[in-house]
C-alpha cells in the first residue's frame, strides 16, 4: 500500500513537473510584454523605464535560461516575484488560498453529501415521484451555467430578499472575532458554495443513482437478499458500498473541474480565492503570478486525485491487497 | 439501429429534448432571415422591459439593442460553437484513443500520459488561458474548447477499442491478412460508435456551457453575439435589469438540457446493457 | 512680477472652497470604509503612481503643495512659497513641526533627497519635468530651493502628492528603491499611517496621531475594501458595508440608481487636476486613417450625445479638442466636430477609403469602455466603414497600441492641469516612438504646432501662453489626428454625512485629511 | 412426504420478450432428503421456478398463476417479511458464477455471519466461530485465515464452497443450487458435487439442482425434470429419464452428449494419417506473461506456454486439453501469431511464421485460420455476412465479385442459406453464427484451422451439430485442425490425437484411443475422472445405441 502510494506520488511529480514545463511554454508564447503594460500603468513614456523594468524581471534573458530558472526554482517551491503587486508569487497565492480551499472543499462537501444522499433517495424510490423530482432537478443544475445560477441566486437571496450577503469573504469592517467570524464567513460562505455545488451535486446524484441501480442488479445483491437480509441492510452493506467505488473515481476527476468552477464562482461572489487572483493576473499578464497560480491549481487537482486514489484503496480490498 | 430509433423516441426525455433542440435549430437557421438587422444595432431607448414595446418583445439592453435578435443571432453562435468544438475534439480525441487502445505498451504509456497531462490542468483555467494568448475570436474559442475537451474523448475511445481489439472478429480481421488501419476504421471503430455518439452529444452541451461562461468573463469574439456575452454585459445592471441576464440565461439551461436530455436518450437506445439482461 | 500666496490655517483652506460643507464644525472620530478599485500594486508612491496607488497613498505620503478645483496652489507640507520674478527660482518653506510616521523629523534634506535622488531616478512623468531643473537646494532645515535652467510655465503644478510624494530619506538611502523592504510598510507624513494590508480584502490605515495639524485628520479609521466586481461594490454601498465609492468604482450603468438612494450624494468635483479626456487614436502612420478626410468621416460619426447620456449618465461633457475644459489655457472656440452622419458620409465618399475592414480597440477597462467601442462600431458602419473589434485584454491593448498595430483605438489620458504636462506629449512628433501606449500614438506629424508648443512651454507669461495654447487647438482640431470623445466625468459617490471628502481638484486621491462624519 | 409443492406455476415476463410466459403448467414436488435435478438448454425456463421459491425473480417478472406450498403455506403469497424469514433459513440458494454472486468489498466470515444476522441469531462472536466451523465442514483449507480473506484472494472452487458454507449455515430444509458448476474446471466440478453430495446426506436436506449438463444429472440426481421453453416435457426417476427417456426431446438431448455416439470406425483408420506430410511443426514455442510489474512491484511471471513441440500431418486433428489456465489457449494463439512468442519456431508448410512481419505476415497468414469461441463476438455485429466472409479474400487480392461468389458457396457448404450474406448476425442463432465463423475460416483456403473452444459455449444439441460439420467438413476438405477444449469427451469425439495441457506443459500427447484409455499421466487420470456421469455413460450409451 505504501509502495502504492509512493508510486502514485513518483508518476505526481513527474506530471506536475511537465505542467510546469507546459505552463512555461504556453504563457511565454502569449502575445503582451509585462513590462509594457508596468510602465503603462505607471504612466510612464520613456524607453529607459521599460528597459529598467525588462532587466529588473529576468525578462532580457534568453528563453532557456528563464526557463531553467523557473523550474529550479519552483522545484523549491519558489514561484517568483510579482513586481506588479510588489510580493512573492507564493505568498500571494498563500493569502489567497485558504479562501478558495474554504470555498471549494464546501462546495465538494456539500455536493458529494446532497448528490450522493438524493441519489441513493432516487435510487431507492426509483420510479416514484421522488425518483422524478430528484432526477429532474439534478438535470435541470447539471445543464445550469454555473455563473447564471451564482448570478440569479445572488439577485434573489442577497438583493430581493436580502437573507444572505451576496459578495465578499466577510462583512466588510466588521473585524468579528472568533465564534462571531466563523459565522460571518459561513454566512458569505452560503450562497458561493452552494452554486458552485451545485453542478457537481447533479454530477454525483446522477452517478450515485445509476450505479445503485447498476449494483442492484448483480449477483451479490441476490445472495444477499437469499440469505433473507432486509432491505435497508442490503442497499446500505452490499449496494451503496459498491455503488460508491464509481462516484469516488469520479469525484476525484472532478476536483479539477471545481478549481476551474470557481473562478467563475468567486468572480461572482467576489471571494478572494485563487480563481480570482487567476483572472486578474491574465488580465494584467502578470507571468509569475500566472504560472504560480497554474502550478498551485494543477497541484491541487493532483493532490485530491492522490487523495481518491488512497480513498479508493482502503474501500476497495482489490486493490489494497492485490 | 431503426430499434434503436425507436427506443430513442419512445423515451419521454429523449423527445422533449429533441423538440426544444429543433426549437434552438430552427431559431438559427431561420431566426436571423427575420432579423436579418444586425444584433448590434441600436434602435431604441436602453432597458426597455420585455413586452412594453411593440415588436420589441423581449425589450432593448443597455445600448438599446433588440434583446430578441441577440437571443436569435445568439442561438446561431451557440450551436456553432457546440458542435465544431465537439467535432474538432472528437478529430483530436478518437484517433489519439484508438492508437492507445489498439497498440497498447509504449504506445498507449505515451499517449495515456499525454491526455492524462492534460486532464489534469483544471480545464477552464486552460482555456481561459488559451483565449488570452491567442486572443478572443470564434475560431480560438472553438479551438480552446475543442483542446480542453479532448482527453475524455481518448480515455473512452481508449477504452472502448482496448476491449473491442480482443473481441474475436478482430482476431479474425487480423488472420484475414487485413491491414491495422482497416482494422481499427473497419472493424473496431464502426462498433465504438454508440458510447462516442452519446459522449459526443453531452460534449455539446458541455462546450456550449463552456463557451458561454468564457464570453460571461469577456473572453468570446466580440464580434459575434451570443448568449454567453449577453449575460456578461447584463451582469452589471442585473439590479435594474434583470430580465436581461435572466433571458439568455434561460435560453442557455434549455439548450444545454435538450442535449443533456438527448444524450440520455442516445444512451439508453444505443447502449441497451440493460435489455440483454435477462436470460 | 511676484506672486506670493501664502495660508496658514485649515479654516482658511475651507473658506477658499466652494463646498457648502464648512459650516458646521468638524467633529472627530468614527470609520470611513471606501472602494478601491482595483487593488493596487504597491502603496509605495515613489514607485508606482497608478490610480488605486496614489488613492491609498494619498493619506499616507504627502507633497508640497495641493491645488484646488480651480488648479490653484494650496499650501501642504510648505507653508509658503515664493517665484523669482524671472521665473527660475522656487523658494519653499516647509512646516517645522511634521514628523514622518516613524518618529524622524522631515526636513528640507528629505526634499532634496526624494526629488533629486529618489524620484530622479522612479518616477519618469517628473523626470521628464526635472529636465528643466537647473539645481534643487536645501539652505537650511526648512527651506528647499528650486532653480530651474529656463522659465517652465508649468513648474508650480508638479508639487502635488502623485507628482512628488516626498520619500524618507533616512529609510531609502543608499538601498535598492525597488526591492526596499520597507516598500510593503510605508512610511509618509501623511494624515494616516499604515496598518494592514489583507490582499485582495482590504487596506488599513489608522489615524496619524503626531499629524501637524492640531486636530486632523478627523477620521479614526479608514478601510480601503477590495471588492473586484463592479456589481459587488454597488451592493456593498447598497448595503451600508462602504460608506464611498469614488469615481470608477462603479459601472455606469449603476450610478444613477445608487444616486437615488437617500442619504447618498454624489459629486463629479476632484478630477480637475487630472482632467481625464477620452479619445479615439487613429492610426496616422499608415492605413485608411491617413487620409484627412476618413479622419473627418469618422470622427463626425460618432454619436457621442448618446454615449454621453446613454453610458455616462451625463456626466463629463463632449470634448471640443485636445485640451480639457477643465485644463488651464483652455479654448472651446474651435471648429465643430460634432455629430453629423450626412456630413460623415460626405467625407467617406470623399476620402480614398476603399471599404477595408478598420480594426478597432475597446479600451479593456470595464464594461462602459466596451459598450462604447460596439456602439462606436454600429455608428462607424451606419457611416459605410466596415469595423471589427479586436479583443484584448490590457496587456494585449498596450502591446497593439504601442506598435501600432490597430486603425481605432480608445484610450484617455489625465491632463494634470496644463497642457505642457499632460497634452503635448500626445501631439509633438519628439515623442513619436514604437512601444509606449501614452505617446504620440497616432503619429501626428505638424512641425508649425511643434514649434508652438515649444514656445509655449517656456513662457513665462500666461497671457502669451494662452494665446499661444488657442492657436494650437484651432490647427490640431482642423487636423483632426485623433477622434476626440467626452472630458469624463467620474462621479465620487458617498453618504451625505460624510463631509468634506473632496476639497481639492486632485479629490480622494489628495487624502482624507479634511473628511468627517456627521455623527 | 413432500417438502414443496409447485402446482400449476405459470411465471410471466414482460410485455416485449419473446414469449408470454417463462415457464407455464409446472408442477412438481420435492420430497425430504433427495436431489432432484432440473435439466434443460439455454432459455428453457429451468432457473425460473426456482428462482420464484426464493422470490428471486428478476425485475419485470411475475408469478401469474399456480400456488408453491412449503410447511401448508403459500410461498408466493407470504408477506415479505414472512418470505426474508425463509430465505437463507428454510430454503437457501447458490448461484452458478461465484465470484459475482459474492461481496467483492466484504469479507468472507462477515459474509456468513451476515446469515445469522439476517434472522438475529447468535451473538458476533459465537457467528465468526460458526463461520470457521463451516468452512471447515466445506473443505477450505485454513478456514481460520479465510475468514479474513476476500472474495478475490479464493479461487473458483474455494468461492464456491464459501457459496455453500453460506447457505448451509442455518441448516436450510432445501438447498437452491443454480449450475453451481458451470463456471469450474471439471476436476473442481467434481469436487464440488461430490460436496453437496455428502452434505445433502449428512444434513438430509433437500436440494434442487439446476444444469445444462447430463453427466453431472447422472452423476447426482435422485429423479429429473426436463424442461424445453417453459415447459417441464419429462420427470421422473433418474435412471428412467436418463436410460429410458419417453420425450423424444429428452432423447436428442441425450444422444446429442458427446461421446454418446461410436466414432465412425473409418476415422479411427485414418488416425494412421501420421504418414502424411508434416503440415505444422512447432518447435520449442515458449510464452511468459508479466503482469502488475511497475516501478514498486515485483512483476508476476506465467508461463503460459513452456517449451511446445508438436509436428501436425496433413488431415490430422490434434486435440489441445486442458483447464482453465493450461496455457492451450494462449498455444493456439502463439502459433498463428496472434500474440507473439517469446521463442520457437513455428513452420506452416514451407514458411517460418515466427520470422515474418508486416506485409509478409498477413500474407503467410492467410493458410492458417481461426474458428472462434464465442458466436457473439466472433462476427462483427456491425457487418453483413457478405462483408464478413469476403474482406479477407479481397484483402488478399480475390476479386470482390469472385469473393462473394465463393461467399455463397461457403455458406452453402455449413449448411446455410446463401442468401445469409446479405444479413447481419444478430439475426443468426448461435449455431448458426458459429457455422459462419467456419464459413470465414475456410474463406482462404487454408491449410490448417485452429479451432479454439469451438463449441463449449453452444448448447449439446447445437454443439452435436456443429461438431458433426466439423467432421464431415474435415473429411470432405482434408482439413488439418488443431482443436483447443477443455472438454475431455468432444475431444475424443473429433481428434486424431490428444495432447494434454497443464500450466503451460504438455504432460502427456498421443493418439486418442490411448490416451483416454490407457493415460500414462497422473493429471490426465484424474481429468477422466472428474468427467460427470462418466459411471453411466457406458448403460447410456447403450440406451442410445438401442433407440
Amino acid at each position: 500500500m505504501i509502495r502504492f502510494i509512493l508510486a502514485r506520488l513518483v508518476k505526481a511529480a513527474v506530471i506536475l513537473l511537465a505542467i510546469m514545463i507546459f505552463n512555461f511554454l504556453l504563457i511565454h508564447a502569449a502575445p503582451g510584454d509585462p513590462a509594457a503594460v508596468m510602465a503603462g500603468e505607471a504612466g510612464a513614456t520613456d524607453e529607459k523605464f521599460i528597459a529598467d523594468l525588462r532587466a529588473r524581471f529576468g525578462l532580457d534573458q534568453p528563453f532557456a535560461v528563464q526557463l531553467w530558472t523557473y523550474v529550479k526554482a519552483t522545484v523549491q517551491l519558489d514561484l517568483g516575484y510579482s513586481y506588479r503587486q510588489s510580493m512573492p508569487v507564493i505568498d500571494l497565492i498563500w493569502q489567497r488560498l485558504p479562501a478558495t480551499i474554504l470555498l471549494t472543499m464546501t462546495a465538494f462537501v456539500i455536493a458529494l453529501v446532497l448528490g450522493v444522499i438524493a441519489g441513493v433517495l432516487a435510487a431507492s424510490k426509483q420510479g416514484t415521484w421522488w425518483d422524478t423530482v430528484i432526477s429532474t432537478l439534478a438535470l435541470l443544475f447539471y445543464a445550469t451555467p454555473l455563473f447564471w445560477v451564482a448570478l440569479m441566486a445572488s439577485l434573489l437571496f442577497s438583493v430581493v430578499l436580502g437573507w444572505l450577503p451576496g459578495y465578499g469573504y466577510q462583512t466588510i469592517g466588521a473585524n468579528y472575532t472568533g465564534i462571531d467570524r466563523v459565522l460571518d464567513i459561513g454566512k458569505h460562505l452560503i450562497l458561493p458554495a452552494t452554486t458552485l455545488g451545485l453542478f457537481f451535486m447533479a454530477v454525483y446524484m446522477r452517478m450515485t443513482r445509476a450505479s445503485m441501480l447498476e449494483m442492484s442488479r448483480l449477483d451479490f445483491v441476490k445472495t444477499a437478499r437469499a440469505k433473507g437480509l432486509s432491505n435497508g441492510v442490503i442497499q446500505r452493506r452490499h449496494v451503496l458500498r459498491n455503488a460508491l467505488l464509481p462516484v469516488i473515481t469520479l469525484a476525484g476527476l472532478q476536483a479539477g473541474q471545481i478549481v476551474g468552477g470557481a473562478v467563475l464562482t468567486e468572480t461572482v461572489f467576489a471571494w478572494p480565492g485563487i480563481g480570482r487572483l487567476l483572472f486578474e493576473a491574465i488580465n494584467q499578464r502578470d507571468y509569475s503570478v500566472l504560472l504560480g497560480v497554474f502550478f498551485v491549481s494543477a497541484a491541487m487537482v493532483l493532490l485530491f486525485n492522490l487523495i481518491t486514489d488512497i480513498l479508493y484503496v482502503l474501500v476497495d480490498p482489490r486493490i489494497r491487497l492485490g | 439501429m431503426l430499434e434503436g430509433f425507436k427506443r430513442f423516441t419512445s423515451n419521454k426525455g429523449a423527445a422533449i429534448g429533441l423538440f426544444i433542440l429543433l426549437i434552438v435549430i430552427l431559431t438559427a437557421v431561420l431566426g436571423p432571415l427575420i432579423y436579418s438587422d444586425s444584433p448590434w444595432r441600436m434602435v431604441q431607448r436602453p432597458f426597455l422591459p420585455p413586452f412594453t414595446v411593440d415588436g420589441l418583445p423581449l425589450g432593448t439592453d443597455a445600448l438599446g439593442r433588440d434583446v430578441m435578435a441577440g437571443l436569435v443571432h445568439g442561438a446561431r453562435v451557440s450551436l456553432l460553437v457546440g458542435l465544431v468544438s465537439t467535432v474538432v475534439a472528437l478529430v483530436i480525441g478518437v484517433p489519439i484513443g484508438a492508437a492507445a487502445g489498439y497498440f497498447g505498451g509504449l504506445v498507449d504509456d505515451a499517449l495515456m500520459r499525454f491526455t492524462e497531462f492534460f486532464q489534469t490542468i483544471p480545464s477552464f483555467a486552460l482555456a481561459i488561458v488559451l483565449l488570452a494568448i491567442f486572443q478572443p475570436s470564434l475560431f480560438y474559442v472553438i479551438l480552446a474548447i475543442a483542446v480542453v475537451s479532448w482527453p475524455p474523448v481518448a480515455r473512452l475511445v481508449r477504452g472502448e477499442v482496448l476491449s473491442l481489439r480482443s473481441r474475436e472478429y478482430v482476431e479474425a480481421a487480423t488472420l484475414s491478412g487485413q491491414s491495422t488501419f482497416q482494422i481499427i476504421t473497419r472493424q473496431i471503430l464502426p462498433n465504438a460508435l454508440p458510447p462516442i455518439i452519446v459522449l459526443a452529444s453531452l460534449m455539446v452541451a458541455t462546450a456550449i456551457l463552456l463557451e458561454s461562461s468564457l464570453s460571461f468573463l469577456g473572453l468570446g469574439d466580440p464580434n459575434v453575439m451570443s448568449w454567453g456575452y449577453m449575460i456578461g454585459t447584463a451582469r452589471t445592471v442585473i439590479r435594474t435589469a434583470w430580465w436581461l441576464s435572466f433571458i439568455p440565461g434561460v435560453a442557455i439551461l434549455l439548450t444545454v438540457l435538450a442535449m443533456n436530455l438527448i444524450g440520455e436518450g442516445l444512451n439508453d437506445a444505443l447502449n441497451p446493457r440493460l435489455s440483454r439482461k435477462s436470460r | 512680477m511676484t506672486q506670493k500666496r501664502t495660508f496658514f490655517t485649515a479654516t482658511a483652506i475651507a473658506l477658499a472652497m466652494s463646498l457648502p460643507a464648512f459650516a458646521d464644525t468638524p467633529q472627530s472620530g468614527g470609520t470611513l470604509n471606501l472602494i478601491i478599485q482595483p487593488e493596487p500594486p504597491s502603496l509605495m508612491l515613489g514607485l508606482v503612481q497608478n490610480g488605486p496607488t496614489q488613492m491609498v497613498a494619498g493619506d499616507i505620503y504627502e507633497s508640497l503643495l495641493r491645488y484646488d478645483v480651480n488648479l490653484d496652489p494650496q499650501p501642504s507640507l510648505a507653508k509658503e512659497w515664493d517665484v523669482s520674478e524671472d521665473g527660475l527660482t522656487y523658494t519653499f518653506t516647509l512646516h517645522d513641526d511634521v514628523k514622518w510616521h516613524d518618529g524622524e523629523d522631515f526636513t528640507s534634506e528629505d526634499v532634496v533627497f526624494s526629488v533629486d535622488v529618489f524620484l530622479r531616478e522612479t518616477h519618469p512623468r517628473l523626470r521628464a519635468s526635472l529636465v528643466h531643473v537647473e539645481s534643487i537646494e536645501a539652505p537650511d532645515e526648512n527651506t528647499v530651493v528650486f532653480t530651474l535652467k529656463q522659465p517652465f510655465g508649468p513648474f508650480l503644478g508638479i508639487f502635488e502628492a502623485g507628482t512628488m510624494p516626498m520619500i524618507p530619506k533616512h529609510i531609502y538611502e543608499g538601498t535598492d528603491f525597488a526591492n526596499n523592504e520597507m516598500n510593503n510598510t510605508p512610511i509618509g507624513t501623511g494624515p494616516f499611517k499604515f496598518e494592514e494590508w489583507v490582499r485582495g480584502s482590504y487596506i488599513h490605515l489608522v489615524k496619524n496621531e503626531d499629524y501637524y495639524i492640531e486636530g486632523k485628520p478627523y477620521l479614526d479609521e479608514v478601510y480601503y475594501q477590495v471588492v473586484p466586481d463592479g456589481a459587488s461594490r454597488a451592493v456593498a454601498y447598497e448595503t451600508g458595508q462602504v460608506d464611498v465609492l469614488p469615481g470608477g468604482s462603479i459601472e455606469n450603468f449603476d450610478v444613477p440608481r445608487i444616486t437615488a438612494m437617500d442619504n447618498t450624494c454624489v459629486t463629479d468635483q476632484g478630477w480637475e487636476f487630472f482632467g481625464p479626456h477620452s479619445w479615439m487614436w487613429m492610426n496616422n502612420h499608415e492605413g485608411p486613417m491617413t487620409d484627412v478626410n476618413t479622419r473627418k468621416a469618422v470622427m463626425h460619426s460618432l454619436d457621442r450625445e448618446f454615449a454621453l447620456e446613454a453610458l455616462w449618465n451625463n456626466l463629463g461633457k463632449l470634448a471640443t479638442g485636445p485640451v480639457s475644459s477643465s485644463t488651464r489655457f483652455y479654448d472651446g472656440d474651435t471648429p465643430s466636430i460634432g455629430y453629423d452622419p450626412e456630413l460623415a458620409k460626405q467625407y467617406l465618399a470623399d476620402s480614398d477609403y476603399d471599404g477595408e475592414t478598420i480594426r478597432l480597440l475597446p479600451l479593456p477597462y470595464g464594461e462602459t469602455w466596451q459598450r462604447w467601442a460596439e456602439a462606436t462600431r454600429q455608428n462607424l458602419i451606419e457611416t459605410g466603414f466596415d469595423v471589427e473589434l479586436v479583443a484584448t485584454d490590457v496587456a494585449g491593448w498596450n502591446q497593439r497600441v504601442g506598435e501600432w498595430d490597430f486603425d481605432l483605438a480608445f484610450t484617455y489620458l489625465y491632463q494634470y492641469g496644463d497642457p505642457a504636462l499632460g497634452v503635448s506629449r500626445t501631439y509633438v512628433e519628439s515623442n513619436i516612438a514604437k512601444g509606449s501606449p501614452w505617446n504620440n500614438v497616432a503619429g501626428y506629424v505638424n512641425p508649425e504646432v511643434d514649434a508652438l508648443w515649444q514656445q509655449a512651454a517656456v513662457s513665462a507669461s500666461d497671457a502669451e501662453r494662452q494665446e499661444l495654447y488657442s492657436q494650437i487647438q484651432d490647427i490640431i482640431v482642423d487636423d483632426v489626428p485623433v477622434a476626440w470623445l467626452l472630458e469624463l466625468g467620474f462621479p465620487t459617490i458617498y453618504r451625505c454625512n460624510v463631509k468634506d471628502l473632496v476639497t481639492t481638484g486632485i479629490g480622494i486621491n489628495d487624502g482624507l485629511r479634511d473628511a468627517w462624519i456627521e455623527q | 412426504m413432500s417438502l414443496l409443492e409447485i402446482e400449476n406455476l405459470a411465471i410471466a415476463l414482460p410485455a416485449g420478450a419473446d414469449r408470454p410466459f417463462a415457464v407455464e403448467n409446472v408442477t412438481f414436488s420435492l420430497h425430504k432428503g433427495e436431489i432432484l435435478c432440473i435439466v434443460g438448454e439455454s432459455g428453457s425456463g429451468k432457473s425460473m421456478s426456482a428462482n420464484a421459491v426464493m422470490g428471486l425473480l428478476p425485475e419485470g417478472v411475475t408469478p401469474a398463476e399456480g400456488r408453491i406450498m412449503f410447511h401448508g403455506r403459500d410461498i408466493l403469497h407470504l408477506s415479505e417479511e414472512n418470505r426474508r424469514d425463509i430465505r437463507g433459513k428454510s430454503i437457501s440458494m447458490i448461484f452458478q458464477e461465484p465470484l459475482s454472486a459474492l461481496n467483492p468489498l466484504m469479507r468472507v466470515g462477515a459474509q456468513i455471519c451476515e446469515v445469522f444476522e439476517a434472522h438475529n441469531l447468535l451473538t458476533p462472536q459465537e457467528r465468526m466461530r460458526r463461520a470457521v466451523e463451516l468452512l471447515t465442514e466445506v473443505g477450505l483449507p485454513e478456514p481460520e485465515k479465510a475468514v479474513r480473506a476476500y472474495p478475490f484472494q479464493l479461487s473458483g472452487g474455494q468461492r464456491q464452497r464459501v457459496m455453500i458454507a453460506m447457505a448451509l449455515a442455518l441448516e436450510p430444509e432445501i438447498l437452491i443450487a443454480d449450475e453451481p458448476t458451470t463456471a469450474l474446471d471439471v476436476t473442481t466440478q467434481a469436487q464440488i458435487l461430490s460436496l453437496i453430495e455428502d452434505l445433502r446426506r449428512k444434513h438430509e436436506m433437500a436440494v434442487i439442482f439446476i444444469t445444462h449438463d447430463f453427466g453431472v444429472v447422472a452423476d447426482i440426481a435422485d429423479r429429473v425434470i426436463v424442461m424445453q421453453t417453459g415447459e417441464i416435457v419429462e420427470q421422473g426417476p433418474a435412471e428412467d429419464v436418463l436410460l429410458r427417456p419417453t420425450h423424444p426431446y429428452t432423447r436428442s438431448l441425450i444422444a446429442a452428449i458427446p461421446g454418446m455416439k461410436e466414432r465412425p470406425p473409418e476415422a479411427e483408420g485414418k488416425a494412421g494419417s501420421q504418414e502424411s506430410p508434416v503440415i505444422l511443426s512447432v518447435n520449442g514455442l515458449n510464452k511468459t506473461f508479466s503482469t502488475g510489474g511497475g516501478l514498486f512491484k515485483q512483476a508476476r511471471v506465467v508461463h503460459a506456454v513452456n517449451d511446445l513441440t508438436f509436428d501436425l500431418h496433413l488431415g490430422e486433428t490434434i486435440g489441445i486439453v486442458g483447464e482453465s489456465g493450461s496455457g492451450k489457449s494462449t498455444a493456439g494463439r502463439c502459433i498463428i501469431r496472434l500474440i507473439d512468442p517469446d521463442c520457437g519456431t513455428v513452420r506452416l508448410s514451407d514458411v517460418e511464421l515466427t520470422k515474418l512481419s508486416g506485409q509478409s505476415l498477413r500474407m503467410a497468414r492467410s493458410k492458417a485460420q481461426m474458428i472462434f469461441q464465442d458466436p457473439f463476438s466472433s462476427l462483427n455485429p456491425r457487418a453483413r455476412i457478405g462483408r464478413i466472409l469476403t474482406e479477407g479474400p479481397i484483402a488478399h487480392g480475390v476479386p470482390r465479385v469472385q469473393a462473394m461468389e465463393r461467399a455463397r458457396e461457403l455458406l452453402s457448404l455449413v449448411g446455410l442459406d446463401p442468401s445469409a450474406v446479405d444479413r447481419f448476425p444478430h439475426e443468426f442463432s448461435g449455431g448458426q453464427r458459429q457455422r459462419i465463423g467456419i464459413a470465414r475460416a475456410l474463406a482462404l483456403d487454408p491449410d490448417v484451422i485452429i479451432a479454439d473452444e469451438a463449441v463449449s459455449a453452444l448448447d449439446v444439441s447445437i454443439q452435436a451439430q456443429v461438431l458433426d460439420l466439423l467432421a464431415d467438413l474435415k473429411a470432405r476438405l482434408n482439413l488439418s485442425m488443431l482443436f483447443v477444449t477443455h472438454d475431455l469427451r468432444v475431444a475424443a469425439q473429433i481428434c486424431d490425437r490428444i495432447m494434454v495441457m497443464r500450466r503451460g506443459e504438455v504432460v502427456e500427447m498421443g493418439p486418442t484411443a490411448q490416451v483416454l484409455g490407457q493415460p500414462n499421466h497422473e493429471y490426465t487420470r484424474s481429468l477422466l475422472a472428474a468427467i460427470p456421469g462418466r459411471h453411466h455413460e457406458q448403460a447410456m450409451r447403450l440406451a442410445v445405441a438401442s433407440e
